[in-house]
């Protein structure tokens, strides 16, 4: 039996209780780091045996299907786990100096463990093959989110922390109701067997009212357009290495959960397909592209512009799944990755530089081409593919979403695509003339980077030029991913 | 029409949540709106006929275990959220000095 | 409380029965309702109660904060370990067979201490709450 | 037998009603306590005893004698304490 | 007669928590919220969940009861009426019901949900339990046992929920 997937859930979960036992801050932060690793080895392990030999099926306790929860590694687990994984290692690697200052010294090694905790969620829900054990997941990581948020001490954090409580444990119980209505119409919990009976079950309207708790649930964890409001306050008003982390990971678990349950478990019944509902999405994310990038280009805060530019990033992603074609699919797994590495990156130069400051207002950025000549370039190139300009994996993502939409009945699409990268280009541009080209009036004295958070951004940086030159390694995978999901039914 | 009801709760939790500024009775919406998917999985386990899932060999028709089970998950969860809410409530009142969402002035 | 003598002389003479019942309910929840989640929940209302009447100080001297904070890592590891004994003789995660020879006792020592394990963790966790929210300005 | 469990039963229902009219009916806290706590302790005295004897000499019917037994104690302290505390607290705020 | 006095213990909750609306007195919100919790534990006492019930009864009764009462220690204890006008809201709320009570009407009613109760999963917990087990409550078999691992994560949930409050608590002074 191939005990890979469950340790990649179980020896971080061993490790929490150890490090409250131990409390000892600097023991906590190297086995946290040690086991990050070691979690790496084996998520690339698996994913090596994954896409030579098929997904990977891990039943607990022995028991099988439906009567028992199973694992099941597949290529989009794996593929997600990856990028989660490393973008959390990244992140706790540089995250020792900086939240020495944003943090109560006592509250340090309840931080790792919940963060620890936080990884363990996304990795469950990824790895899951159980529709109720998801939602466990879920909660797991919510709950440890809500609390590592809560740690800052910036003016706006408590009640950021409150309301993404409130807006999230609404999300969580949607999707708890609408799994309950799956469950009385199939009688089965397990994603595949769930798969197979939904297809067999008679159509009935409960199923539609599931479908639409099902959407506006993840919508919520995915920051979908109408329902961002959140992630700005969040992002804005967490400990800046959390805003790193959650940056490049927590919604992205939300356009995982989209994925596994529309186009995967309830992809016998075609659900994006009922009235209309792909192309309900697809307009509302469009519009939330184009209204985001406006606000994104109004800001003043530099986190609150790099928080709405997500959720204009998500609405390509958003858009590109529901042009419901394979090459749409493709598109939006390879921008997932490139734009979790591009914002992680960018924000942690933001945390690495600002470890003091309540808000970042554009201004702070000025003159800083000569202070941090190394981390200004990297901020530089970064910023490029956020525009989505060549040499960059933000180009290649954008190329793939436009091939798709041409390919698609929406080329219209396109303009508007073209339209907010200008407007990306125009506010990454502010941010940047501030940065080379504005003298700044005060002396502040320059933070010392330690060697380690130099590494982290430059190995982001060195990724995003890496997937923007040999494009083989995401869009190989993501082609194999989504020849997997429209492949069975021929479409 | 049982299920009326239970959505008639539904919908009154998310009233409360959406529509109150009081902290404590937002949290205590939440509450309510838990409860009511609580409500709706345990009515479908129920078996006419049948008797709570302790197996004696007196009963042959038992209603089903499984609901019972994820529920009692949920309620969990559903503790464990409104402890953590509460702490962060004591902590608003301490930093903000008021609980009412509408008068926090961030400014 | 100092004053409130039929309180206190009531709570002495509950505590044990509420404990009592607690106990009952977590070892048998094999037969009957309960399990080491509501256990939990009731073994700490009894520790709670106490509290209340006596105050804080006499709570701490039982159960410091420290101490419920290992026993309920101690839980969450008591859970963590027996799943793991699986996995050490070659068997799944949570597989309770390996446990002993044969293979339904192997079962029922597995929800034995797997129950044990989610007691201890809840009971710790209620009690430590309620010290978080009712102990403030101290070093928790 | 059945008849007298049902007598029982139905006399230990309407007193708890009884109870809570009263406790609607009063309207100063102390009329209202004592009507509450009296004629509970007498309902839920005939409504467990109606139950012992529908069980006959069992394991249950024990159980339902402790909790009996439970209930009389924390009954009559909760409503001592009660008492207690609106004689201590009634000048203020929080007693309405 | 089971169906009867769920429809009028549900009548209840819902005029509990329309109470909770209207009230603005916190702490008497709190205790009518425990008395919601008490009926929702009958009602799963009536719907054969005895293990439910005793949870919502020592959690929504017990603790959540504890924990709320330490919190408006803290607080106010009137709430402010809200600013928000309510009539869009109420029509709201209306629509929704009325489509949400036309989506559901085709679910099974309660103690008829045959591909529910009768699923594979299901009736191999109840044949089995006692034989693989040994343990004659199918609830815990199947919490312990068959689904242990959603049982980890409840624990883990409520590890969490320690770790947090700890850490959220932790060092605040000047309180009354």
């Amino acid at each position: 039996m191939n005990q890979i997937p469950i340790l990649i859930i179980t020896l971080p979960l061993l490790l929490t209780p150890i490090l409250l036992l131990i409390r000892k801050i600097n023991i906590v932060y190297a086995l946290t780091l040690i086991v990050s690793f070691i979690n790496i080895s084996l998520i690339l392990a698996l994913g090596a045996e994954v896409y030579n030999n098929g997904s990977i099926i891990y039943e607990l306790g022995g028991w099988p299907a439906p009567i028992g929860i199973r694992l099941n590694a597949d290529l989009l687990s794996c593929y997600f786990l990856t990028f989660i994984n490393v973008i959390s290692f990244l992140c706790l690697v540089s995250s020792k100096d900086i939240i020495k200052h944003q943090i109560h010294e006592d509250n340090i090694y309840l931080f790792y463990i919940a963060w620890l905790l936080c990884n363990i969620g996304f990795s469950g829900i990824v790895l899951t093959d159980d529709i109720f054990n998801l939602f466990v997941f879920l909660e797991i990581s919510s709950l440890s989110s809500y609390f590592l948020i809560s740690q800052a001490n910036y003016k706006g954090t408590l009640l950021a922390a409150m309301q993404y409580l409130f807006i999230g444990s609404i999300g969580a119980v949607f999707i708890l109701l609408a799994i309950g209505i799956l469950y009385a119409h199939t009688g089965t919990l397990n994603m595949h067997d769930l798969a197979m009976k939904i297809g067999q079950a008679k159509f009935s309207e409960s199923i539609v009212f599931a479908l639409g708790l099902l959407l506006a649930g993840v919508g919520i964890k995915s920051a979908l357009f109408p329902l961002h409001g959140w992630l700005i306050k969040t992002y804005a008003y967490a400990p800046s290495i959390v805003t790193t982390y959650f940056a490049g990971t927590s919604t992205k678990i939300g356009v995982y959960i989209l994925l596994r349950v529309f186009l995967d478990i309830l992809n016998s019944i075609n659900p994006l397909e009922y009235y209309g509902l792909a192309q309900f999405i697809l307009f509302i994310s469009l519009l939330g592209v184009f209204l985001s990038t406006l606000y994104a280009v109004k800001q003043k805060e530099v986190k609150k512009m790099l928080a709405y530019s997500s959720v204009a990033q998500l609405g390509y992603i958003i858009i590109a799944i529901m042009l419901l074609i394979p090459d749409g699919l493709t598109a939006s797994l390879i921008h997932v990755v490139n734009h979790s590495i591009i914002k992680t990156g960018l924000f942690l130069i933001i945390a690495v530089i600002f470890i003091n400051n309540q808000n970042v207002i554009i201004e702070d950025l000025s003159g800083l081409g000569k202070k941090y000549p190394i981390l200004m370039s990297c901020f530089f190139i970064l910023g490029l593919g956020l525009i989505g300009l060549p040499i960059t994996s933000g180009f290649i993502s954008k190329w793939y979403i436009i091939t798709a939409m041409l390919k698609s009945e929406y080329w219209y699409f396109t303009f508007i695509v073209l339209l907010t990268s200008f407007m990306t280009l125009s506010y990454v541009w502010v941010l940047i003339e501030k940065i080379y080209f504005a003298t700044n009036d005060n002396d502040d004295a320059i933070n010392n980077i330690s060697i380690y958070q130099m590494f982290c951004i430059i190995t982001l940086t060195v990724m995003t030029i890496y997937l923007g030159l040999e494009t083989s390694l995401t869009s190989g995978i993501a082609e194999n991913i989504s020849n997997d999901f429209y492949g069975v039914t021929g479409k | 029409m049982l299920y009326v009801l239970n959505m008639t709760l539904f919908l009154i939790g998310l009233f409360i949540i959406v529509r109150e500024s009081n902290l404590i009775k937002k949290v205590i919406g939440l509450n309510i709106f838990q409860s009511s998917v609580f409500i709706f999985y345990i009515l479908i386990s129920k078996v006419e006929g049948g008797v709570p899932p302790i197996i004696s060999a007196d009963q042959s028709i038992y209603s089903n275990p499984l609901p019972h089970v994820l529920i009692l998950t949920a309620i969990v969860v559903s503790i464990a959220t409104t402890s953590l809410a509460l702490a962060l409530i004591i902590r608003i009142k301490d930093k903000y000095g008021t609980i009412e969402e509408d008068d926090i002035d961030l400014g | 409380m100092k004053h409130h003598t039929v309180l206190r002389i009531v709570t002495k003479l509950i505590i044990p029965l509420i404990l009592l019942f607690g106990l009952y309910i977590q070892f048998h929840g094999d037969y009957s309702a309960g399990g080491g989640f509501q256990a939990g929940v009731i073994i700490a209302s009894g520790f709670i109660l106490y509290n209340i009447i006596f105050g804080l100080e006499v709570g701490f001297s039982i159960l410091s904060i420290n101490m419920t904070k290992n026993l309920m890592a101690i839980g969450v590891l008591l859970y963590i370990a027996v799943g793991f004994m699986g996995i050490i003789q070659g068997l799944n995660f949570l597989e309770y067979n390996s446990l002993l020879s044969s293979s339904k006792e192997g079962q029922l020592l597995g929800i034995f201490l797997v129950e044990l394990g989610v007691g201890l963790t809840v009971s710790n966790v209620m009690i430590l709450i309620f010290y978080s929210f009712n102990n403030m300005g101290e070093k928790l | 037998m059945s008849m007298i469990e049902a007598i029982l039963l139905i006399l230990g229902g309407v007193t708890a009603l009884i109870g809570t009219i009263g406790c609607f009916k009063f309207k100063d806290f102390l009329s209202r306590t004592h009507a509450v706590s009296v004629v509970d302790t007498f309902s839920t005295l005939l409504i467990i005893l109606s139950l012992i004897i529908h069980n006959g000499f069992t394991l249950l019917s024990v159980k339902l004698f402790l909790i009996l037994i439970f209930l009389y104690i924390t009954g009559s302290t909760a409503i001592h304490v009660l008492t207690q505390a609106f004689l201590k607290y009634s000048k203020k705020e929080i007693i309405k | 007669m089971t169906i009867a006095l769920l429809y009028i213990l549900l009548s209840v909750l819902i005029v509990i928590s329309i109470y909770v609306i209207i009230s603005r007195n916190l702490f008497s919100v709190i205790i009518s919220t425990t008395i919601f919790s008490m009926v929702c534990a009958l009602i799963f006492l009536l719907l054969d969940a005895i293990d439910v019930s005793l949870t919502e009864a020592a959690v929504g009764a017990g603790i959540s009861t504890i924990l709320f009462l330490s919190t408006i220690r803290y607080v106010d204890i009137i709430a402010t009426d809200t600013k928000k006008s309510a009539v869009p809201i109420v029509i709201l709320f209306f629509l929704l019901l009325i489509s949400i009570s036309i989506l559901i009407y085709d679910l099974p009613e309660p103690g008829k949900a045959n591909v529910v109760n009768n699923s594979q999963a299901t009736k191999y917990y109840i044949n089995n339990s006692t034989t693989e087990m040994g343990v004659p409550n199918v609830v815990t078999s199947v919490l312990a046992g068959y689904r242990g691992f959603d049982t980890l994560g409840e624990v883990i949930v409520i590890f969490i929920a320690g770790i947090s409050v700890l850490g959220i608590l932790r060092n605040t002074k000047g309180r009354t």
